[in-house]
């Protein structure tokens, strides 16, 4: 085996290095394939919002004695109905109803963990780690990315309709409020599960970043969907692997390198701009 | 005269306290092309949204012979200025196939039918050349242009289209009142608000005037020669 | 009574020597409530009115407890304040480097469970730990000079438990097969300098430092090496980590407590007991 | 003194209730000034995500043996430039720019906090809580507040014509881009100050629940500004007694009363809702 | 004549590929009323962003006398759609107002002479009796004539319009006409996108007919009567 290979497979001998990189790959696919119909619906915000209010979920499941994963869906559920709520019914703006929702909820979990629920339940339902991931977590996200994916292929028409003109898609009678929070629930589980699994700040940077830099460089919808997984993909794996030869914790450097591929998406743009009217009229 | 296709009864839209239509009573009938004509502010646009069932409203419509309070599929309306997501990247021909999405089987494609329609549609209305083209890149006629055709696509009994001419250049809304004629002759009524009374003369057969209640509602050549001194605004 | 000495604690290893050095004689107030992680600890209204209206307040400082050491800082000048871990002759140990080196915070609002530059847990030691409640018993004698007898004689009976306990630990830990202990956070470096075994720290000082791959990976080579047949869990941390190194190394799992929690039954002293009991099962001793 | 007097001000006997009053009154005026901007500005999410860049400043600070707190502002300042440029330069949405460069900051921060850095000093600087803010707090806050004050009134037309219109201000040359960067900085400014004394969680909140529940009740520019500012200071006082007398924390408690609030403010427009079309177009 | 007030050389708007603004050179004087008259997609609105300073491009601008390529007080211009945020609370008068912006001193506050330009403006543009309604409930016209009257408040050498008259009703747009007339008496420039040529006709003294390059460029009275055989799309 050469160097180079050895730099690249040789960190794979570990067992807990292969269950990691099958469950980046998961992750990898599912994240940004979800997180598409959130960057371009405004709907960023909720996905980070989304792992603040779980604790509210968590800390309730916890003093009620309940399933602390189902505690946590449930509060991702009651953010995707109030926040929808207070979009279609009260004229607020997308970010200021997520805002208000998550950090509010958010504030409930916190106070009901200061009631005494039980601590040790809650940092283990709460925090992931992309090196401990078991076989179950590894089933679970499997099941994650399929049923993603799935989803997202059979839905395609009425999420291409709804995300490009809500108000059309209203017209012909959809009901985009069910849809909307239909979204949202699959965004918490997306979080939910990603968090429990790999931590909440991969889980959320791969939603956001690898759908980002897609809408930078594809033109069309196929290609952005391509593009997103790819860098995904790329993001997770080239992270783990970095992160490995550097002695640092994979979640973080899996973000930094999500992050970093999207400077790379967009530095064309930085450099000639052509696209949108420049901001201070500097002739191109 | 056939069943009315739309008939409203007693419509109000009303603005916390602002009154902007005011009890109006309508019917359209099939294959009829009716303008809706009157002064900005005049509650148009109010009224077409409550009559495409997305605008706030008191009072009774009747769509396509079914009850309701809901948007009934056989309606195609385009808003004066929609709210679209252009950054999402989709090309004009993608935008006209979503208005074949069926508003029940949410994982529905096109058909083969639907997709004629949407190539038919954009032929119409002089698109087709910019089928391949994203959306967001377009100016902003042909972006109008390449929305009415998602209407037309969508085959509707009843088109409400609020200001369709705005934006459109001459050649283009001389070839949008063509292809309204010809909608109209294939059975589909037409509602319509349009500011330009040469245009309504060049296509519409009916003429209502609205200035929050309405003025006058009849055949075009009978109204618009006398239309003066009812809505002076009209012909300033 | 009205004049009753009120002690303030902050976590449970220091509420225990206070609660057995007041007896009856001083009221004793846990600021840290049964089932409350003490790390994330926030004080409300009523914690600060109770902090002010105590004549002693005992705390662990190195930012164990950051909303503690602010609340300390502004409390008027007639609380006495003792931060143990300022205890002469209490012989901290240093921070070890290689263990502190990496952390995995998964949030801010959970990332300050850290202990420092010197390790804190001295309570796992029964020794330092006798040497801490010396100072108690000082903080208590001189907020209450007429009760000075009872805190002696308070003392006097924990000294006699937790040397019975030492004893106990010594003689169980003698004659061990193994000498590794791998924990699930390096908590237990008082533990093992005392009964002369090695700490094998799976995380940093705070359970919050979780190794990154090739530091796991070092891990897993340590313990196989050493022949460990136990790998050590904590109930209150997420036993992931520790079920992958025990696999990894084809060892049992068993749980340690590191007596950070106020316990559901028993006290301090059982805890440590049960402690004994799991590493002499774990590594095996006569 | 009766009942319900005593209820009231009998909490404020103890110093360190006097000393959270003031700090919550300053922060309740301070934060909603801020915070409309945001609101309008569609920098809610910013706002949010500051907080967790911050942590890459302060880990950074720490590592060099800086200032704790200005390594935090400085990380707030790298945080305005990125997301400014991200958004005017390459044409990404402002939530996905903050979204990337929030936590692409928050993961730096956690792996140089992994690196070695003081955990002490960290989680000192991180973190506040309005019963525990020291004299130095007060002086700062109250700083924070006039300033904040002071700014938002002496360039109010500008703040005004660019949230409105953007282009139309770049049409009359002013730099908006300055001025972008300058608002994140100010909102920086008041996030990183007010974590560190009264909490993350109260700050965030403070700077978007009362500007959003005014929004919904006002109708004008001027009564939006005193809404805010009313609804500030209302769910910071009542929030600070009813903790004290639940025995709470008193940061979420807050943020969950200032949430309660625009509760408040939107149920006139759940129950009526005549101003937007009816999503599903039922007659109103 | 005077010195020009806005001398384009050159100008080329190209996106990714496509010219959408072929090496357009171009002159407009004090006071004189141009219109800019092309089919959709001709590159009305790119040509008129990049005089405004806004939109990307490349050849010279001189603009009010001055080079650079920063956009320049003295020029007002009201784009096509303007992107706003209208849940920001404002009022139609306070919209108009921001017009008085200063763009180096960010705290100036209108004076007396800027209100008066304000409320003259709405005047004019018959608007005054809007002037405390929130600008988020105005109609699609009454909406854009609020917009232009806040360029009329700027008090500028050159108006950069981008179809101002789509969306006003026969009245506004008569309107309209009168209040350019009157600036133009004044000495100010007008450059505006126009579809309709009866709107072209009433008000603009020069016409400049636009597909990617220039087609025609002269007297309103000597080049539309000749447009047919030059652009028969302006006359389907
Ligand atoms: N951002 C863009 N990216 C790519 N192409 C663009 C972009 N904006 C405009 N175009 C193209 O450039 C050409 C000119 O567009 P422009 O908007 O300037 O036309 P216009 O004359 O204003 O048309 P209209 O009368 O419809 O407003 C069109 O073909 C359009 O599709
Ligand atoms: N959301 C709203 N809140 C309050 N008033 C409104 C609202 N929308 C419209 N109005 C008012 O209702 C009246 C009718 O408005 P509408 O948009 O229906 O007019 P229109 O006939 O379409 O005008 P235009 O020709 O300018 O498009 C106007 O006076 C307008 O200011
Ligand atoms: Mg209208
Ligand atoms: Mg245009
Ligand atoms: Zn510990």
């Amino acid at each position: 085996m050469s160097e180079a290979l050895h730099w690249l497979l040789g960190p794979f001998a570990h067992d807990f290095m292969q269950h990691a990189a099958i469950s980046c790959l998961a992750l990898g696919i599912a994240a940004p394939i979800a997180g598409i119909w959130a960057t371009h619906r405004r709907m960023v915000y909720l996905t980070d919002a989304m792992s603040h209010a779980v604790l509210a979920g968590v800390a309730a499941a916890s003093l009620l004695g309940g399933s602390l994963l189902l505690g946590g869906l449930g509060s991702a559920a009651v953010m995707a109905v109030v926040v929808a709520l207070l979009v279609a019914r009260s004229r607020l703006a997308e970010d200021s109803a997520i805002g208000i929702a998550g950090q509010g909820l958010f504030a409930l979990g916190v106070i009901g963990v200061s009631l005494g629920s039980d601590p040790r339940a809650l940092s283990h339902a709460l925090f992931g780690n992309p090196l401990t991931v078991t076989a179950t977590d590894l089933a679970l996200q499997a099941g994650l990315a399929a049923l993603v994916l799935g989803t997202v292929v059979l839905f395609l028409p009425v999420l291409t309709a709804t995300t490009f003109d809500a108000g059309h898609a209203r017209s012909l009678g959809v009901k985009t409020t069910v849809l909307d929070v239909g979204l949202v629930l699959a965004l918490g589980l997306v979080v939910v599960v990603g968090m429990t699994t790999v931590g909440v700040l991969m889980v959320v940077v791969l939603c956001i970043a690898p759908a980002a830099g897609a809408g930078l460089v594809a033109r069309t919808l196929a290609g952005t969907l391509a593009t997103a997984v790819g860098l995904g993909t790329a993001a997770s794996l080239g992270g783990l692997l970095a992160a490995y030869h550097l002695a640092l914790p994979a979640g973080p450097v899996i973000a930094v390198a999500a992050v970093l591929l999207v400077a790379v998406c967009a530095l064309p743009r930085l450099a000639v701009r052509t696209h949108r009217p420049a901001p201070e009229g500097a002739p191109a | 005269m056939s069943t009315p296709i739309l008939a409203a009864r007693g419509l109000v839209v009303a603005y916390s306290g602002r009154t902007a239509v005011d009890r109006v009573d309508l019917n359209v009938r099939h294959a009829e092309l009716v303008a809706l004509v009157g002064p900005n502010g005049a509650g148009k646009s109010s009224l077409l949204a409550a009559l495409a069932g997305l605008g706030p409203h008191t009072g009774s419509v009747l769509r396509c012979g079914c009850t309701g309070a809901q948007p009934t599929p056989g309606i195609a309306y385009v808003p004066q200025s929609p709210d679209l997501r252009t950054a999402f990247p989709l090309s004009a021909a993608q935008v006209v196939a979503t208005g074949s999405l069926d508003a029940r089987r949410w994982w529905r494609r096109p058909d083969a039918a639907q997709r004629a329609a949407a190539a038919d549609a954009m032929e119409r209305l002089d698109v087709a050349d910019l089928a391949h083209r994203p959306f967001a890149d377009l100016s902003g006629g042909q972006a109008r242009r390449v929305l009415l055709a998602r209407a037309l696509a969508q085959g509707p009994k009843l088109l409400l289209l609020d200001e369709p001419h705005a934006g459109l250049d001459v050649e283009a809304a001389t070839t949008l009142n063509t292809a309204l004629a010809a909608l109209a002759q294939a059975g589909t009524a037409v509602l319509a608000s349009v500011h330009d009374l040469d245009l309504v003369r060049g296509a519409f057969t009916r003429t209502i005037v609205l200035d929050r209640r309405i003025l006058a509602d009849g055949p075009t050549s009978e109204l618009l020669p006398a239309v003066g001194s009812l809505a002076p605004w009209l012909v300033a | 009574g009205l004049d009753t000495l009120r002690v303030a604690a902050s976590f449970y290893p220091v509420q225990f020597l206070a609660e057995r050095i007041a007896g009856d004689t001083a009221h004793v107030i846990g600021l840290t409530p049964p089932g409350q992680e003490p790390h994330s600890l926030t004080l409300t209204g009523p914690d600060l009115a109770a902090l002010r209206e105590s004549g002693v307040v005992l705390y662990i400082g190195n930012g164990l407890q950051a909303d503690v050491e602010k609340a300390v800082s502004v409390l008027p000048g007639d609380v006495r304040v003792a931060e143990l871990l300022q205890t002469a002759g209490l012989d901290l140990l240093p921070a070890d480097p290689g263990t502190e080196e990496h952390h995995d915070a998964a949030d801010a609002e959970h990332d300050d469970h850290n202990h420092g530059a010197t390790d804190p847990h001295f309570w796992l030691d029964p020794a330092r730990y006798a040497t801490a409640a010396r100072a108690v018993a000082d903080e208590l004698t001189a907020a209450d000079p007429g009760n000075a007898d009872a805190y002696a004689a308070n003392l006097q009976a924990l000294t006699v438990d937790l040397e019975a306990l030492d004893a106990e630990l010594e003689d169980g830990l003698a004659l061990c097969a193994g000498d590794t202990l791998v924990v699930a956070h390096s908590a237990f470096g008082y533990f093992t300098d005392r009964y002369r075994l090695t700490q094998v720290g799976i995380a940093g000082l705070s359970p919050d430092d979780e190794p990154d791959a090739r530091t796991l990976a070092d891990i897993t080579q340590t313990a196989q090496a050493a022949g460990v047949g136990t790998v050590f869990f904590e109930e209150a941390l997420p036993p992931k980590l520790a079920q992958g190194v025990a696999e990894a190394v084809g060892a049992d799992v068993a749980a340690l407590e590191t007596a950070e929690f106020v316990p559901a039954d028993g006290d301090y002293l059982d805890l440590m007991r049960a402690n004994g009991r799991s590493v002499q099962a774990g590594l095996d001793c006569k």
